[in-house]
């Protein structure tokens, strides 16, 4: 039971003091995620512009590896050009799905590498993964949304 | 009895070894009254067990047992990976797309009527509801029945059947009188539990998607016996039982699409099943968790899976060509005797295992005392299938059936003691 | 952790040897990560299993296996006769006035589900429609809260329920509003699984049966803890499930006054339940056949036959008393823990085994976490109690429960525990 | 598995050539009573004269057992007066649940007393009390209907 690494100091860190929280305008998408296993809860948005991820900003409540994964996601991707955000969020979806035997690279996911550990706790995965699987729904839904009105 | 010449030889299947699989079975070694060996000949009915599915079961609950899906804890974790585990193995063995779309139920009655209560609750395209029809057969088991009697009562819908030649095959002849665009579901039994017949799926599938209709296949006796392919099957839900594939008790399947199960509403409510839950409403999770409600048969399914390791590392091939091998015999065999007529098909040809007869003269319940009396388990009554044997203008019949462990030696002990039920009733 | 004399001390009951009730039960002996002795205290999710009640289901799978209630046969007679003789124990353990009353289910979800959808199915007297109220409580597990909305959404009746007082007590103080002419059900939870509060049932029945409503009581938590008494209840429908008391998994219990049960639908149609089957209309069976479609959960009913003979060899008035000289001492040392807070009564008055709490600053997950790496099996979550969650302004929270095998020293256990949680967090 | 004790020749002499079989008339309550486990039915009728059983007349289709109870059944209470017949009723269904141990009284269940065998098979009993419970129900039935008409 390796507590040292899932609880990276660089995660009790971000729990603490989580980067990008609260809800903000604008933003083209808003949505609702849910845990059903423990209940937690984040609300997720998106700002899209020009291509980029202009903003993301949430309210979440939830344990020090969901609250902690969602700022780092906001750290990532804002900014971030769509396409390549995409293929981040894919990185790190692979790192947590690997069961450990994914090496992260640090280029690409930065404090998210600190996740890596989560890898082997089956239970927690879905805590890390429900800040990001909120991001791409609301993405997906934002850039929808945007088509449409073109 | 003395084997003659005239009678058909059994043809063992080459590299299926049956004595060392009944090894594996402890109660096929235990001796009944009069110290008598045990002949069981009542597999349709419900299967024994290998040693390998009971202690799987055992060993879950002396190291493992936890509930699933709920606990972070190192129990919790390895429990609900064990029981998810079940679910990708028995998707696998059923070549389902995606393990999310094996929902665990009690048994396959349970799975039928899910699928028949959603239908009801439904709203839009597969809703159920006034001048639908639905479309069963004649040689249903009661559970692929009862069920749609009760959704096209509540709903005010029709229920129709396909009736069956004098040889037990569905009488397909008027197919497309039967299935026509007024029919929202064709549900279907793909092997009889009683006349042992097999049902032209294909035809009958093509027909029913050709009018937008939901095909449910009851595969209780199907899964047991044959390698099954829902994917190459094209049937939208498919429904089988633990009990009757070498798996425990309290454990059935239900297979379907995710495309359907998605757009069906809830079956039960309750811990599991939701996403959120306030007072005033509820939102459901996502497949499957959103049709298991409350603490699953955990246990049951991790046995379940073990009889699906146990039946794949022996081969579906294999298995299904000793049961045809073992029905072939115990039909040829069957056919010597007087006095003996089989309901169904009297050759093993798209013929499962199960074999209901008649003795004249005998009634069933007589015929499986006198056959008890030798240690040969067979079962006497209506097989939830009454509708069939009315067909066939009985009450009730004997029904013999044989699975994997089945000898060619039970079969003749099987002829023997009919025999001596004839002279016991002064039979011919 | 050095335990002062500030320090509630544990007051074990006379004659109860937990040692002793511990070595039948073999996942208690294992060793988890780190080589750490498991500290299980998770048994409001779900209990551990006596080797009798493993060996039962066993010896049933290697000697007798077979279905029920449809084979004349030996080994079909015999679980025929273990299948009911379960039913008998189980009505025994509950005083009710008639095997006939209990229906075997899959789960305590099933059998409330099995109320709430046959009360909508019912017409006449029992019949749930529009303009009706169902009645429940905000501390209700999902399992007792979704069937009642789903019963409610469909026959446009009305669902009401009574809230909670600051300490997690119902408030009964508008009952006579709450419950009135209009309301048809009252469904209400015997034992919160979250909160410990133990409901006053006498006085919510006393009301309901004033209005003629019918009261249901989900008894999961209750039965495993309690003497239970049906009779003397006075409730109409009483739900339990097998797992938490000792016995496996894949079984539920309901019980009702057989009047009710003659009055009520079936529920799910299929094999065994019914009286006579023709292709245009069926009749049912008599209790308990009427509610138990297709093969029940046999093997998972006589183990919680066995599970019940465990329980009664030792004496439910002692295991009530055990897990309340367990609880008073959980309590009282969880109430010396700085930035803990208890949800539900803080004292063992009226009061179950299950304590949930909030640790500030730290969250469930991670409390749980950390204490599983000890070897602690907690709960962390919201137990399927979303709403009475909500009631407490938290989403989730830890849970720590208790059961008959449950020690003092591990009481200690998770209190040392906790302290480390504290520090690792740099909590206070 | 003692065959001889279930089967005996009493027994089988009557399933051959029962006893009062057929539906006549006249007759007060009609009953059909199935045997859910196997599908064995009877239909039975009961003619009820100044407080005796008139006629007993019935269709049964069934197992030796079954058939050869209810053709006894009707050999001993055609002619007797209600409260004696539901007295061998009694018996009967006594010896049917005394799980072998219950001696039979020749003296009233006269060819009945060959049942006693049945009472060591279990899943015999609902075979042999299939006939005796249509009765008794249409017996009731019977009653009633002629106490309302008074
Ligand atoms: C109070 C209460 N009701 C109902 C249930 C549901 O029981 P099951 O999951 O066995 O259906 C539980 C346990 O999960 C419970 O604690
Ligand atoms: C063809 C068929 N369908 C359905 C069932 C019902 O299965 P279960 O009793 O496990 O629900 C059976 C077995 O009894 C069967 O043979």
């Amino acid at each position: 039971m390796d507590l040292q690494a899932l609880y990276q100091e660089i995660i009790l860190d971000h729990y603490k003091s989580p980067h990008h929280a609260g809800l903000r305008e604008p933003y083209e998408a808003e949505v609702h995620h849910v845990n059903p296993t423990c209940g937690d809860e984040v609300t997720l948005r998106v700002h899209v512009e020009d291509g980029v991820i202009g903003d993301i900003s949430y309210d979440a409540e939830g344990c020090s590896i969901s609250q902690a994964s969602t700022s780092v996601l906001a750290d990532l991707l804002i900014g971030i050009p769509i396409d390549q955000a995409h293929g981040i969020h894919q990185k790190f979806v692979e790192l947590m799905q690997g069961r450990g035997q994914v090496e992260p690279d640090e280029e690409i996911l930065e404090d998210g590498i600190a996740f890596a550990g989560v890898a082997k706790f089956p239970a927690r995965i879905k805590c890390a993964l429900l800040g990001w699987m909120a991001w791409k729904d609301a993405t997906v839904r934002a850039v929808t949304d945007l088509e449409a009105k073109i | 009895m003395t084997t003659t010449e005239t009678v058909a030889a059994f043809a063992p299947v080459t590299g299926f070894d049956v004595e060392r699989i009944r090894a594996d079975f402890p109660i096929l070694s235990r001796r009944l009254d009069g110290d008598r060996p045990l002949v069981y000949l009542d597999s349709a009915n419900t299967s024994q067990k290998p040693r390998q599915v009971i202690d799987a079961m055992t060993a879950h609950y002396e190291q493992i047992n936890s509930n699933v899906g709920r606990a972070v804890h190192q129990l919790g974790d390895a429990s609900t990976q064990a029981y998810e585990a079940a679910r990708v193995k028995i998707a696998a063995f059923i070549n389902a797309p995606d393990p999310s779309e094996v929902i665990f139920t009690k048994n396959a009655s349970e799975a039928l009527n899910l699928v028949a209560n959603t239908l009801s609750w439904a709203r839009g395209d597969y809703e159920v509801g006034a001048g639908d029809e639905v479309v069963i057969t004649e040689m249903e088991h009661h559970s692929n029945i009862v069920p749609w009697q009760l959704l096209t009562e509540r709903k005010g819908a029709t229920l129709r059947w396909f009736g069956l030649t004098d040889e037990g095959r569905l009488d397909l002849s008027q197919i497309d009188s039967v299935i026509t665009d007024r029919t929202k579901v064709v549900s279907v039994v793909w092997v009889s539990n009683m006349l042992g017949t097999v049902t032209p799926l294909e035809t009958i599938i093509r027909r029913s998607h050709e009018v937008g209709a939901l095909v449910v296949v009851d595969a209780s006796q199907a899964v047991p016996q044959l390698p099954v392919d829902v994917t190459a099957l094209g049937a939208d839900l498919v429904a089988f039982t633990g009990h009757k594939m070498v798996g425990p008790t309290g454990i059935g399947v239900l297979w379907g699409r995710s495309e359907v199960l998605d757009a069906l509403p809830p079956f039960l409510g309750g811990g599991s099943m939701i996403e959120t839950v306030k007072m005033e409403a509820s939102t459901w999770a996502p497949l499957p968790a959103k049709f298991e409600a409350g603490t699953p048969p955990i246990v049951e399914a991790i046995g379940l899976a073990a009889a699906v390791d146990y039946l794949s590392a022996i081969g579906m091939d294999r298995v299904a060509q000793h049961e045809h091998a073992i029905t072939a015999y115990a039909l040829s065999r069957m056919n010597e005797i007087d006095a003996l007529t089989i309901l169904g098909p009297a050759e093993a040809v798209d013929r499962g295992g199960a074999i209901s007869f008649e003795l004249e003269g005998v009634h069933p319940h007589d015929v499986s005392q006198i056959l008890d009396s030798l240690g040969i388990a067979v079962r006497a009554g209506h097989h939830c299938a009454k509708p069939a044997h009315k067909r066939f203008g009985v009450q009730s019949s004997t029904r013999a059936s044989f699975y994997l462990y089945t000898t060619s030696g039970e079969v003749d002990a099987l002829i023997d003691g009919l025999d001596q039920t004839k002279r016991f009733f002064k039979v011919a």
